[in-house]
Parts: C-alpha cells; sequence; structure tokens
C-alpha cells in the first residue's frame, strides 16, 4: 500500500529536481518557467499522493491541488505578459541580458 | 466496474488504436515504398518550390487573447465541482458563485478595455 | 471506343509482390483525384465539368493522381507543372487536355480534345490504364531540372561576386561560401545541380563541427576567476573580434564564428562597422555568474581556420567591447528586424502563394511575406501572360487578319469573346466599315453572355477562396450552362441567376468576411470595369461582388433586349489599310487595342488591358491585412493573368 | 495494487523521460510538448492514484495552457526550430548539482519519513467531485474567492503589462514622430 | 462486447458521414466510395517531408484518431452500452478532446512548410476562442443533472431535453463543437483557399487516410456529445434507446456537414472577437439562467 505512496513520492522528488535544474541553468526567461511548471508538477503528485494515501477524507488536500494548478496558469499568464513587455522594449527574453531586471 | 479497471480499459483502447494504425500502415508497406525522388519531399507550396525552414519566430496576433485565456480558464477548475452540488446547496451556491464569476468578468472587462481582444 | 491494349502510366508505382495490388489498382482507378492546371476556374472557362466526367477536383498536388494540364502553357508555368507533378505520390499520371506537354514533364499518358465528351473518353481510359498500370516492374523515373538546387558560390563581402566554381574572391581573396541560387537569378548555370543533395549532407556535417567550435568558445568568455590564465586569453581574442554574419540571412549578426540558425550555413567573418552600442546592452555583467564548467575541455581548442578567417575579415581593432557574451545575444539577433504595428520582433517568411493555389486564379503568383499570419508586404505576377512586342518597326511580320483574331482569342482564355470581338472592331474600323445593327446587337449579346459567365466564373473562385462549397458548385453549373446558352435557354436560366443574388444576399457571415476587405476608392485611376463601378459604393469585396451580381442582371437585360448572341466573326474586309483603335468593355474592364492594317494584313498592334492595370494594386491592397483577408482581397479584383501584359 | 503500483510507476517514469526531454531538446516545440505530454503522464498518475477529477483537469487544463506555451516558446526563442542546436543553458554545473540534491533530500524524507498506515479505499469519482463541490462551498469559500481575486490580478497585470497602450494621445505622438 | 457495438456504431456513423460528404461534394451517392476512396490512399505512396519533425508529423494523426475514439468512449448509446462511465465523464470527453489542438500543432509544426505551420498556429487561436464555449455550456448540463457522469446527465433529460431547456447553451456548445472539429465554416486550419491544405497539406497515401479517418470521428464523437448533453441522448420512442442515440448522432453530424456547406469561412479575427465579446457573456447568462430555472422550478 505505501509502495505507491513512495513511488509517488519518489517521482514527485525526481520532476521537482528536473524542474530545479531547469529554472537554474535556463538563460530564457520561457524557458525558466517550463523549469517552474515542473517543480509544480512535482508538488502536485505529492499533494495528490499524501491526499489518496494519508487523509482521503480531507477535501482540503484536493482543494490544494486545484489551487497549486491556479497558480501554474497564473504564473504562465503574468510570465508570458512580462516577456511581452520585455521583448518589445528589448527584443529579447534572455535573462543574461535582462540586467534591468535584476535591480 | 471499479475505477482502475475502467481506466485500464481506455488505455487499451488506446493503445488498440495505436496498434490497428500500425497494422494499416504496415499493410500500405506491404503494398510498395515510398520512391526517393528529386523535389517530392520539399513541403508543397502551389507550384514554387521553396526549400528554406520556415521554422522561424511566428508572430502569433492574438496573444492579447491567450493571456487572458490562460488566467480565464482556471474558472473552470472551480466550477465544475460547484456544479454538481449547484442544486443540494442552492442559493448560496449561485451566489458565491455569481460572485466569482462577476471578479473575473471584471477581468474581461478590464482586458476589452485595454485593448486586449484584437488582433495585435 | 477503342483502347490501347496496354496503357501505362509514367508515374507508376514499384511492383512488389503483394496479392492487394490488383484490388489497390481499381480502387485507385475509381478514386481519381485530378489537379488541375493552371487552375479549375480555366477548366470551366473552357466548358470542362471534371466531376460530371469522373474525377474528384483536387486543390493540392499531395492528394491528387492525375495532373490535368487545360490549354497551353507558357514556359514559367512549366517549371511549375514538374514541381507539382514532382510532389503528387505515385502512382500519377499525366493528362493534357488541348495542348502541349510542357517540355519540364515526361510524355502525356493521356491527351484529349478541349471539349467535355473528349475528357470524359480520357477519364475512362485512364481508369482503365490506373487499374492496368499503376504498379509496374520499373517505373520511370523522373527528374527535371528545377528539381534541384542550385548550388553557386558568393563572396560574403561582395555580393555581386557569383561564381559556378568554388574559389576565392577576386576582389578581396575570401575563400567564397556555397549558397543555394535563389529565384533571383533564375537564368543560372545549371551545372552544380546535381551536387545539391551531397552537398547538402556536407554542410550539416560541417555544422555539427562547428557546434562544437562554438562551445568551446563559449567558455572563453566566462568571466571564471579560477582561470585567470583564460581571461588574458580572451582579451587576446577579443582585440582580433569581428563580425560573424550569414550569408543569406544578413540579419544573424553574432561576434563568434558558428552556424546561422536559420539555414544552418557557417557565418563568415565581415568587419563590423557598427555595433558598438548594440553589443554594449548584450554585454555587461550577465557573464560573470557564469561558471564555467568546462575543466575537461581543452581551453585552446579552437580551430586555426577561424583565426583565418579573422585575418581576411578585416577586423577592427581595438576599442572592442565584452560584447561577446558566452551565449549568442538575442538582442543583436533582433535589433535589425523590422517591427510589426505592436512593436514585436519576429521572423518575417516569404511565401510564395500560387502560380497553382486553390484560392487564387491559376497563372497568378503571389508572394507574400508574412509577419505571423499578417502580410506585410506582398507582390503579384502573371506567369501566364502574354508577351508583346510593341516596337513598331517596318520589319514586324505582318498577321493574316483572321490568325490575328484567332491569336487574340486563344491567348486569353477567360475571355475569349471580348478579345475576339475587339479584334474584329479594332479591324472593321481599320477597315473602315461602318457598323451593322444587327451584326452590332448578336456581338453585343455574345459579349454580355461572356460577361455573365465570367462573372459567374469569379463567384465560383470565391466559393473556392472562401470555402464555400455551395456558392462554388452553384456558380460553376451555372456558368457551364451559360457558356453557350441561346437567348431562350438564357430567360430559363434567368430566375436561377437572380436566386443566387437573393440568396447571398441571405448568406450569414459572408458581409462580415467581405466588407472593407481590399479597399479601392475612386481615387484610384486606374480602375476599370467593376472595380471603377465599385468604387463609388464602397470600394471593398463586398461592393465588388453586388457590382458583379448586378452587371449580370443587367446583362440579362441586355439580351432580352437584342437579339441572338452570337461569336463575333469578322466581316469581310478586302485588302485595305488603315488604322483602328477601339475599346471594348471585357468582363474585367475596357480593353483597348490600335492596331495597323496593310494590305488586308495586321501590321501592327497595341492592346492595353485592365488586369494589367489592376495587378499593380495588388502590393497595396494586401500590405498590413491578414492572409486571408490579403488573399480575398487579391481575388475579388477578378485579375486574369492571360490578360497581363508585359 | 501492485497494479497500482506499476500504473503509477509507469506513469511516473513517462513523465520523468519528458521532463527530461524539455530540457534537452533544441526544438522549442518539442521542449513545450514534452512539457505538455509530462504534465499529462502526472494526470494519468493521478488517475491511477484513483483522484480522477483532478487527473482529468490536469488532462485538460495542461493540453491546452502548453501549447499556448508553446506559441510563446516560438514567438521568444532565437532559433524555435531548433536548427542551429544551440545550447540556451548557463551555469550547468551548479544547476545540475542543485536539481540533484533537491531530489535526493526530497526523496530521502519520503523513504525515511514514517507515513503511518495508507488509506485503502477512496469514495468513487463522482462522489469525489461531489465532496469537492462541498468543500468548494464550504470550509474552502475564501480560498475559492481568493483564488477569483488572484485571477483577476493576474489577468490585469498581464494585460497591463503586456498589451500596448494605445489611446489618443500616444497615436498623436507616434504621428508627431513620423 | 461493448466494446466492440461502440467502436462498431463509430465506424459506420462514420462511414455513414463519409458517404453523405461523398454526396455533397460530386453529387452522386455511392456506398462504396468511403472504401474505394480508402484502398485507393493505401496503394498511394506516403511521402514523408525532407527533413521534418518526424515524431510529430507521425504522431499527430495517430493522436488525433485516439482522441475522437476516447471521447466516443465515454458517451452512452444506450443506458448500459457504453465503454467506460466515469464520474467525471462530461469533463473526460473536454480532456480527450484538447488534444484534437495538439495533434493539429503537431501536425503543422512537422513538416516545416509554411502553410502547414501557419495553420497549425492559427488552430491555437481558434482553441482559445471556442474552448471556454465548450465548457461553460457543458458546466449547465452538469448543474441540471447534479453529475458529471455521462449515463446521469442523459438520464436528467427523461422529461425534458436540455435543447429545450437551455437552447442558447446549445447554439453555442453546437458553435463550439463545429470550431473544434475544424469543419467548415471554421477550417481555418485546414483552409485551403487561404493556405492550400494548412495542415492537412503535407499527408499523403495512408497517413491521409488515418487523418481523414479521424477527422470525421471526431464529427462523430462531438455529434454524439450534442447528444448526449442537449438530445437527450438514448430517449425516445418506439425505437430501441441505442438505434435513437444512433439517429440524433447521425443528424447532429450531417447538419454539421451541411452548415458548413452553405457558408463563407469566418475570419479568424472574428471568430475570436465574437466568441470572447458575444459568446462568453452569452455562456455566463446561460448558467445563470440555469441556476435560476433549477432553484425556481422544483
Amino acid at each position: 500500500m505505501t509502495a505507491v505512496l513512495i513511488v509517488a513520492l519518489v517521482t514527485g522528488a525526481i520532476l521537482f529536481g528536473i524542474g530545479v535544474y531547469g529554472a537554474l541553468s535556463q538563460t530564457n526567461l520561457v524557458m525558466i518557467m517550463m523549469g517552474v511548471e515542473l517543480m509544480l508538477a512535482g508538488a502536485m503528485v505529492n499533494l495528490v499522493a499524501f491526499w489518496r494515501f494519508l487523509h482521503p477524507e480531507a477535501y482540503s488536500g484536493q482543494m490544494f491541488v486545484l489551487v497549486v494548478m491556479t497558480v501554474m496558469a497564473l504564473e504562465m499568464a503574468v510570465g508570458f505578459g512580462v516577456a511581452i513587455a520585455r521583448f518589445r522594449v528589448k527584443g529579447s527574453v534572455e535573462m543574461e541580458e535582462a540586467e534591468d531586471l535584476k535591480g | 466496474m471499479t475505477l482502475l479497471e475502467q481506466y485500464r480499459l481506455l488505455l487499451a483502447l488506446a493503445i488498440g488504436v495505436v496498434g490497428s494504425v500500425f497494422c494499416l500502415y504496415s499493410l500500405a508497406r506491404a503494398i510498395g515504398l515510398t520512391r526517393q525522388e528529386p523535389g517530392k519531399d520539399v513541403p508543397a507550396s502551389s507550384g514554387a518550390l521553396s526549400r528554406d525552414p520556415v521554422w522561424g519566430r511566428y508572430h502569433a496576433r492574438y496573444y492579447g487573447y491567450g493571456l487572458l485565456f490562460l488566467a480565464f480558464d482556471m474558472e473552470m477548475a472551480f466550477m465544475y465541482p460547484w456544479a454538481v452540488v449547484y442544486k443540494e446547496v442552492g442559493l448560496v451556491a449561485l451566489l458565491d458563485m455569481g460572485v466569482f464569476l462577476a471578479i473575473l468578468f471584471l477581468g474581461l472587462l478590464y482586458g476589452w478595455s485595454q485593448g486586449a481582444f484584437r488582433r495585435q | 471506343m477503342s483502347f490501347d491494349s496496354a496503357i501505362n502510366i509514367t508515374g507508376a508505382r514499384q511492383k512488389r509482390p503483394s496479392v492487394l495490388q490488383k484490388l489497390v489498382s481499381r480502387a485507385l482507378a475509381r478514386n481519381l483525384g485530378c489537379l488541375i492546371v493552371p487552375g479549375p476556374e480555366i477548366a470551366l472557362a473552357h466548358g470542362l465539368d471534371v466531376t460530371a466526367a469522373g474525377m474528384r477536383t483536387s486543390t493540392t498536388p499531395r492528394d491528387a493522381s492525375v495532373l490535368m494540364i487545360v490549354g497551353e502553357l507558357s514556359e514559367k508555368m512549366g517549371d511549375a507543372v514538374a514541381v507539382l507533378y514532382a510532389q503528387m505520390p505515385r502512382p500519377r499520371a499525366i493528362l493534357i487536355v488541348g495542348g502541349q506537354t510542357p517540355s519540364t514533364l515526361p510524355g502525356a499518358d493521356i491527351s484529349a480534345g478541349l471539349s467535355q465528351k473528349g475528357l470524359t473518353e480520357a477519364v475512362v481510359r485512364l481508369q482503365r490504364a490506373f487499374a492496368d498500370g499503376a504498379f509496374v516492374a520499373s517505373p520511370e523515373a523522373f527528374d527535371a531540372d528545377v528539381l534541384h538546387a542550385k548550388i553557386e558560390y558568393v563572396c560574403p563581402m561582395h555580393p555581386e561576386i557569383v561564381e559556378d566554381e568554388p574559389g576565392s574572391c577576386p576582389k578581396c581573396g575570401m575563400d567564397l561560401v556555397a549558397r543555394e541560387a535563389g529565384e533571383s537569378t533564375p537564368d543560372h548555370d545549371h551545372e552544380h545541380q546535381h551536387h545539391g543533395h551531397k552537398h547538402d549532407h556536407e554542410h550539416e556535417h560541417e555544422h555539427c563541427h562547428d557546434q562544437d567550435h562554438k562551445g568551446h568558445h563559449e567558455h572563453h568568455h566566462g568571466h571564471d576567476h579560477e582561470h585567470s590564465n583564460e581571461h588574458q586569453q580572451e582579451h587576446a581574442h577579443e582585440n582580433a573580434a569581428a563580425e560573424y554574419t550569414c550569408p543569406m540571412h544578413p540579419e544573424i549578426v553574432r561576434d563568434e564564428p558558428g552556424s546561422c540558425p536559420k539555414c544552418g550555413m557557417d557565418l563568415v567573418a565581415r568587419e563590423d562597422a557598427e555595433d558598438e552600442g548594440a553589443s554594449e546592452e548584450g554585454s555587461g555583467h550577465g557573464h560573470n555568474h557564469q561558471h564555467s564548467e568546462s575543466d575537461h575541455h581543452s581551453e585552446h581548442e579552437h580551430s586555426g581556420h577561424d583565426h583565418g578567417e579573422h585575418d581576411h575579415g578585416g577586423h577592427k581593432h581595438g576599442g572592442h567591447d565584452h560584447g561577446a557574451s558566452g551565449f549568442m545575444s538575442m538582442i543583436e539577433v533582433t535589433k535589425d528586424l523590422p517591427r510589426s504595428a505592436d512593436g514585436l520582433q519576429m521572423d518575417w517568411l516569404e511565401v510564395p502563394f500560387g502560380p497553382v493555389f486553390p484560392g487564387l486564379p491559376g497563372g497568378l503568383k503571389l508572394t507574400l511575406t508574412l509577419d505571423g499570419d499578417g502580410v506585410t508586404e506582398g507582390q503579384a505576377t502573371s506567369l501566364a501572360g502574354m508577351t508583346i512586342e510593341v516596337e513598331e518597326g517596318e520589319e514586324s511580320e505582318e498577321i493574316d487578319v483572321e490568325t490575328f483574331i484567332d491569336h487574340l482569342a486563344t491567348a486569353m482564355p477567360l475571355a475569349p469573346v471580348s478579345y475576339r470581338l475587339l479584334a474584329c472592331l479594332a479591324i472593321e474600323q481599320a477597315a473602315g466599315l461602318n457598323d451593322d445593327q444587327a451584326t452590332t446587337q448578336a456581338r453585343n449579346g455574345g459579349l454580355e453572355r461572356e460577361r455573365i459567365a465570367s462573372h459567374l466564373g469569379w463567384l465560383a473562385q470565391l466559393g473556392r477562396q472562401l470555402g464555400f462549397a455551395w456558392l462554388t458548385q452553384r456558380a460553376s453549373t451555372l456558368q457551364l450552362q451559360v457558356r453557350e446558352a441561346n437567348r431562350y435557354r438564357l430567360a430559363e436560366l434567368e430566375p436561377a441567376l437572380r436566386t443566387l443574388g437573393t440568396r447571398l444576399g441571405r448568406t450569414p457571415l459572408l458581409k462580415s468576411r467581405l466588407k472593407d476587405i481590399g479597399e479601392l476608392s475612386s481615387e484610384f485611376s486606374d480602375l476599370r470595369g467593376p472595380l471603377a463601378r465599385a468604387a463609388s459604393e464602397g470600394g471593398d469585396a463586398w461592393a465588388r461582388l453586388w457590382q458583379r451580381l448586378a452587371e449580370i442582371t443587367a446583362s440579362l437585360d441586355l439580351i432580352k433586349a437584342s437579339s441572338e448572341p452570337a461569336l463575333p466573326s469578322l466581316r469581310d474586309i478586302g485588302d485595305l489599310s488603315g488604322t483602328g483603335e477601339v475599346t471594348v468593355d471585357t468582363p474585367r474592364g475596357e480593353a483597348r487595342l490600335s492596331l495597323k492594317l496593310e494590305r488586308g494584313k495586321v501590321k501592327s498592334y497595341k492592346l492595353d488591358t485592365p488586369c494589367s492595370h489592376h495587378i499593380d494594386l495588388v502590393p497595396k491592397l494586401v500590405e498590413g491585412q491578414e492572409l486571408g483577408d490579403a488573399l480575398l482581397a487579391v481575388g475579388s479584383l477578378d485579375l486574369s493573368p492571360w490578360e497581363v501584359i508585359s | 495494487m501492485y497494479a497500482q503500483a506499476f500504473f503509477v510507476a509507469v506513469f511516473g517514469l513517462a513523465a520523468i523521460g519528458f521532463g527530461v526531454v524539455v530540457f534537452r531538446t533544441s526544438s522549442m516545440v518539442r521542449s513545450a510538448l514534452a512539457l505538455l505530454f509530462s504534465q499529462t503522464a502526472v494526470g494519468c498518475m493521478f488517475l491511477a492514484m484513483q483522484t480522477e477529477f483532478l487527473g482529468v483537469l490536469q488532462i485538460m487544463m495542461m493540453a491546452t495552457e502548453m501549447s499556448i506555451m508553446a506559441i510563446f516558446m516560438v514567438m521568444f526563442m532565437m532559433d524555435p526550430g531548433g536548427l542551429g542546436g544551440m545550447d540556451m543553458s548557463h551555469q550547468k554545473r551548479f544547476s545540475i548539482g542543485a536539481g540533484v540534491s533537491a531530489a535526493v533530500v526530497a526523496i530521502a524524507v519520503a523513504l525515511l519519513s514514517d507515513w503511518g498506515p495508507a488509506a485503502k479505499q477512496v469514495v468513487d469519482a463522482e462522489a469525489q467531485t461531489r465532496a469537492l463541490g462541498m468543500e468548494l462551498l464550504g470550509r474552502s469559500m475564501m480560498i475559492f474567492e481568493t483564488a477569483g481575486i488572484t485571477i483577476l490580478t493576474a489577468m490585469i497585470a498581464a494585460t497591463a503589462v503586456a498589451i500596448p497602450v494605445q489611446n489618443l494621445a500616444s497615436k498623436r505622438a507616434k504621428e508627431a514622430s513620423e | 462486447m461493448t466494446v466492440a457495438s461502440v467502436l462498431l456504431a463509430l465506424l459506420g456513423s462514420t462511414w455513414l458521414l463519409a458517404v453523405i460528404e461523398g454526396w455533397m461534394t460530386t453529387g452522386r451517392l455511392s456506398p462504396a466510395a468511403p472504401l474505394f476512396s480508402g484502398l485507393a490512399h493505401l496503394g498511394r505512396e506516403s511521402i514523408l517531408p525532407r527533413s521534418p519533425d518526424r515524431v510529430f508529423f507521425e504522431a499527430a494523426p495517430v493522436l488525433l484518431l485516439v482522441v475522437g475514439v476516447l471521447g466516443m468512449a465515454v458517451l452512452p448509446l444506450a443506458p448500459d452500452l457504453i465503454i467506460a462511465d466515469l464520474g467525471t465523464g462530461a469533463l473526460f470527453i473536454n480532456a480527450a478532446l484538447a488534444y484534437v489542438l495538439v495533434a493539429v500543432i503537431m501536425a503543422g509544426w512537422g513538416p516545416d512548410g509554411a502553410y502547414a505551420m501557419i495553420g497549425g498556429w492559427r488552430f491555437l487561436g481558434q482553441l482559445i476562442a471556442y474552448s471556454m464555449l465548450i465548457v461553460m455550456p457543458i458546466t449547465a448540463v452538469a448543474m441540471r443533472a447534479e453529475s458529471l457522469l455521462n449515463t446521469a446527465i442523459v438520464g436528467s433529460q427523461a422529461g425534458l431535453w436540455n435543447i429545450v431547456y437551455q437552447p442558447l447553451g446549445f447554439v453555442l456548445f453546437f458553435i463550439a463543437a463545429m470550431a473544434l472539429a475544424f469543419r467548415a465554416p471554421f477550417d481555418l486550419p485546414t483552409a485551403e483557399g487561404e493556405l492550400g491544405g494548412g495542415v492537412d497539406a503535407e499527408y499523403t497515401g495512408v497517413r491521409l487516410a488515418v487523418l481523414r479517418l479521424a477527422r470525421l470521428t471526431l464529427v462523430v464523437t462531438l455529434a454524439s456529445a450534442t447528444t448526449v448533453f442537449y438530445l437527450g441522448g438514448w430517449h425516445g420512442p418506439l425505437l430501441p434507446p441505442w438505434a435513437w442515440s444512433l439517429v440524433k448522432t447521425l443528424a447532429v453530424a450531417v447538419s454539421m456537414l451541411l452548415v458548413g456547406h452553405y457558408l463563407p469561412r469566418i475570419r479568424e479575427a472574428d471568430l475570436m472577437r465574437w466568441c470572447w465579446i458575444l459568446g462568453i457573456p452569452l455562456a455566463l447568462v446561460n448558467i445563470i439562467v440555469v441556476g435560476l430555472l433549477i432553484l425556481v422550478v422544483p
């Protein structure tokens, strides 16, 4: 029984790790967002596994996943908005070229 | 059927469809192979042989809609569970969702006023 | 009907032992899709109904098994036809209706006369040919010059130097680089064509190689404190910096050698003149935190070849900033690109539409520069138009009048009656003949009937463009019926024609689709015919649609009032000499012909057609439009590529 | 139950595989669609864990969202076709280290913790959706409404940042400059 | 057994639809035409474009077909004639059909041809337009049925079909379904007059056959979904339930083809503007009206 939980948690951890790698290693804003998406996906896997195997009666667990999904979508919407604005001004969304965003 | 049996059935169905398509492909291969000839593999462009790759930065003119869609799309994640219990909960549910949708609708109106609903 | 005993098709497939082949061949024979060249509107104008003959019309070569060529093709169309034929999947066949096989194609499988009966017979024979010969033991190969990429060698610094052989530039001594010859040099020698593919592969190879070099370069530029010697090296390198640009895509500018992201060609060095500001922008502290992970790479690995190029390239010493950051700078890619209206700089694509494009009249080649699905600029050329030598010298040959009339009428397949009439009138005027009431009436009847048919053809074309299947079917059927109808038959068809107009008026979406598309106000002086008449009522595609529908009705009334429509034939003119200049209102606008008659022969002539003027409107109409709107605007002009005179 | 573990593992592997492809391919559309299929596999994992509503929702939302991501990738990457095969990454070692250590720590936590007894059964999908709906309208109502506000904020932020202002003043300024 | 009957029904409907489509374009009604056309496609070469994204190019038609079949699998033809009666069936069909977009983008990007690529990206715009109009009407349907089970949705229409109960939702859903199936007048990604075939343009031979089959399957699936959500599914007098389902499905599918036959293609800018400025508010109105109806009428 817990085997499934462990498998899910390990998968979530690996997805999270890939996401961390992507977010740190990519130079492009959009690619960085992909890393973040993967990290969130890993987190969601964990959340669902916890809900299913530890507290299937507590639906706030599912609610949490819904909120994470919303965050994912909103992160993308705002991220793309910034990307468009940046591209319009500077002609690039490479983060290495984004000195002014680093402050 | 339990949940997992249903999913297994759907998965098997998908794999079955892919399998039958592959059977069809091998049948077609049995009939004959494609003969390599000059010009044949160039993407058709109405009589002109344009060989340049087209994979460039494509200007999607609908990105204004796209941004709003990304956000607005999330609304339905909340709407489906709401719809299922709507009758049971009654007026409170209507008011709840009314407030939620009104908030989102404000966002749409803002987008509209700023010119997100046009070809950029 | 007698069949040749064994018909094979030139585009048969390789035979493989298979039980299915017999069955499949039969199915193929019953399912012939034909791609009509130059276009379905020509077939209709000649009165050919492909569907009735038993084939289905395909709009793309990929879905066709029969290439049907209607009428004579110009030389330029020959190349296009070869490309289309090459892109059709085997088994495929060529059907020639009323013309010669273009030199670029293998011989026709079936030839037929220019009539529905001929076509039907030909289709029956084709079906038989497909059933018998879709699979043969050794099918003929198909090849044509136009299908090969021509490689030419250019100097990256001096674009005017174009050689057929690799070598060095006579001006600066740089190595010439290979590129695919573009359409700008169509008359280029074909010597290297057969190496085309091989060359591509070599290129790919080199290009992988180059990626490696680029990688090593990258590490060079990391400001890494652990590698202070590397730092020095970097400075040394920077002093020798030059810009690298792609010979084919001048907008690609890099600080390091490498390959072009668009075409994969090697970048070549060039003197960097004005990139100070831009690379300033791209540089800076960005690469400070770029840790070098490349200890295992040899830091000194860049190729001598690159350095060699620097030397040739004539670089600028000193004063160069730290522009070369570790990665390719996107800013540098985009800074010189033109901007769209919303301020984003994207890659613009030059896409050919035509000469055989389902939404445009066949023979018209529209080249659009696309920014996304918006058009930034466009150019239309006719590949089918007639060329007239205008020199009125004494040496020009005299043409027999009848030949001249036939020549003019066959050269304009979309409006043969009008041009026949134009020629007749001009000759008669030159001969000094007076108008004869009865003949004029009959001729006008013929002209008006052609106007109706022509406008119906345009409606069918509009339907094709809009994916409006009902309109295409209805208008084509009516066009075929009107084409040779007598007065009685036309009176019978009148209710159907009027209903067509009402139906179109009631069609939802049509108005929103056509309104404000391709606006041409009356201030354009070049407008003729329906375009000019529609200009006063909005001048958009919607107004043109209603103008043409109104003209159909008006022509019906005119025919009712006149006598039986007849093909104009020349009255006896004798051996007179003189000059004549007449104007006829063809379906597409006023055409003017002036000619000089000497002893009953046409000495010289000058033809002015509406489409020669209308085609110049295209760039203005398409600029800044959405792709579909731009095509619709061009379509609403009702251009006939044959009537474009160059 | 082994079947359940098997399917979770298979889809988990698929998610990881596609996740790796995201950062290893140079074609941007491939990269975006790999992320899409990675998310789809995550959704399938949800299904395998009998969390049907969330799974199906994940599968659906990600298809559209990641496709939109694909077009933005194509718009803003230098070489969306990956024809040049260029490398768009930096500080690789550090990132790999960070990624691996994050994963290792999380795995260690997962393996070493005592999760206690796992729930044997869950209610069916129909009841789950219903319960989620009651949760939405009951205890989590404020979360739900807050999500609404957040979505509104994101919409306004994205629009305000991305859409060029085309009011009269700027138009006039543009004309004047031309 | 159930699987076989549903697949058979799907295949049969697709075949009938192909016959009718052929009738509309050639004017000849020949029942064997789809068979011959399929065989002919088998006999033609299937060309791979040069240096394409081969994974995408190959996957697109298959994915489209899988999506169509999976969508059909969760729709009931009769109370017990359903492959998988998922607890979130109404949502699942949405999820499956979202992959139509993925398939079209793959088909567009794969061959590296300009027409196909523009077609693929155009369809993404089309999705942004129609997507909410698929989702929100289904919500209203689920409100009435108090369930996402497709069988429960049909069951809720025993007395009154949803087309009468929420006609606005039906109209929006029907339009959006046509846009999803990218049939005329919403055939923007495959527009012949504008893109010379668009995403279909590079497919030949057996791949084209699969693509065409998939597109027709998609129409049948969407018609079946319309039947389940709005036309009372298997409800009807005299005929057995499955027959009613099939008759209604075919009627909807044919009407989709017919509507396309008599309309010009819509402009993408118009489609998007109308869907967002008119469609979404109307869908919201539909939800509120249905909500009030549910509360007021017991």
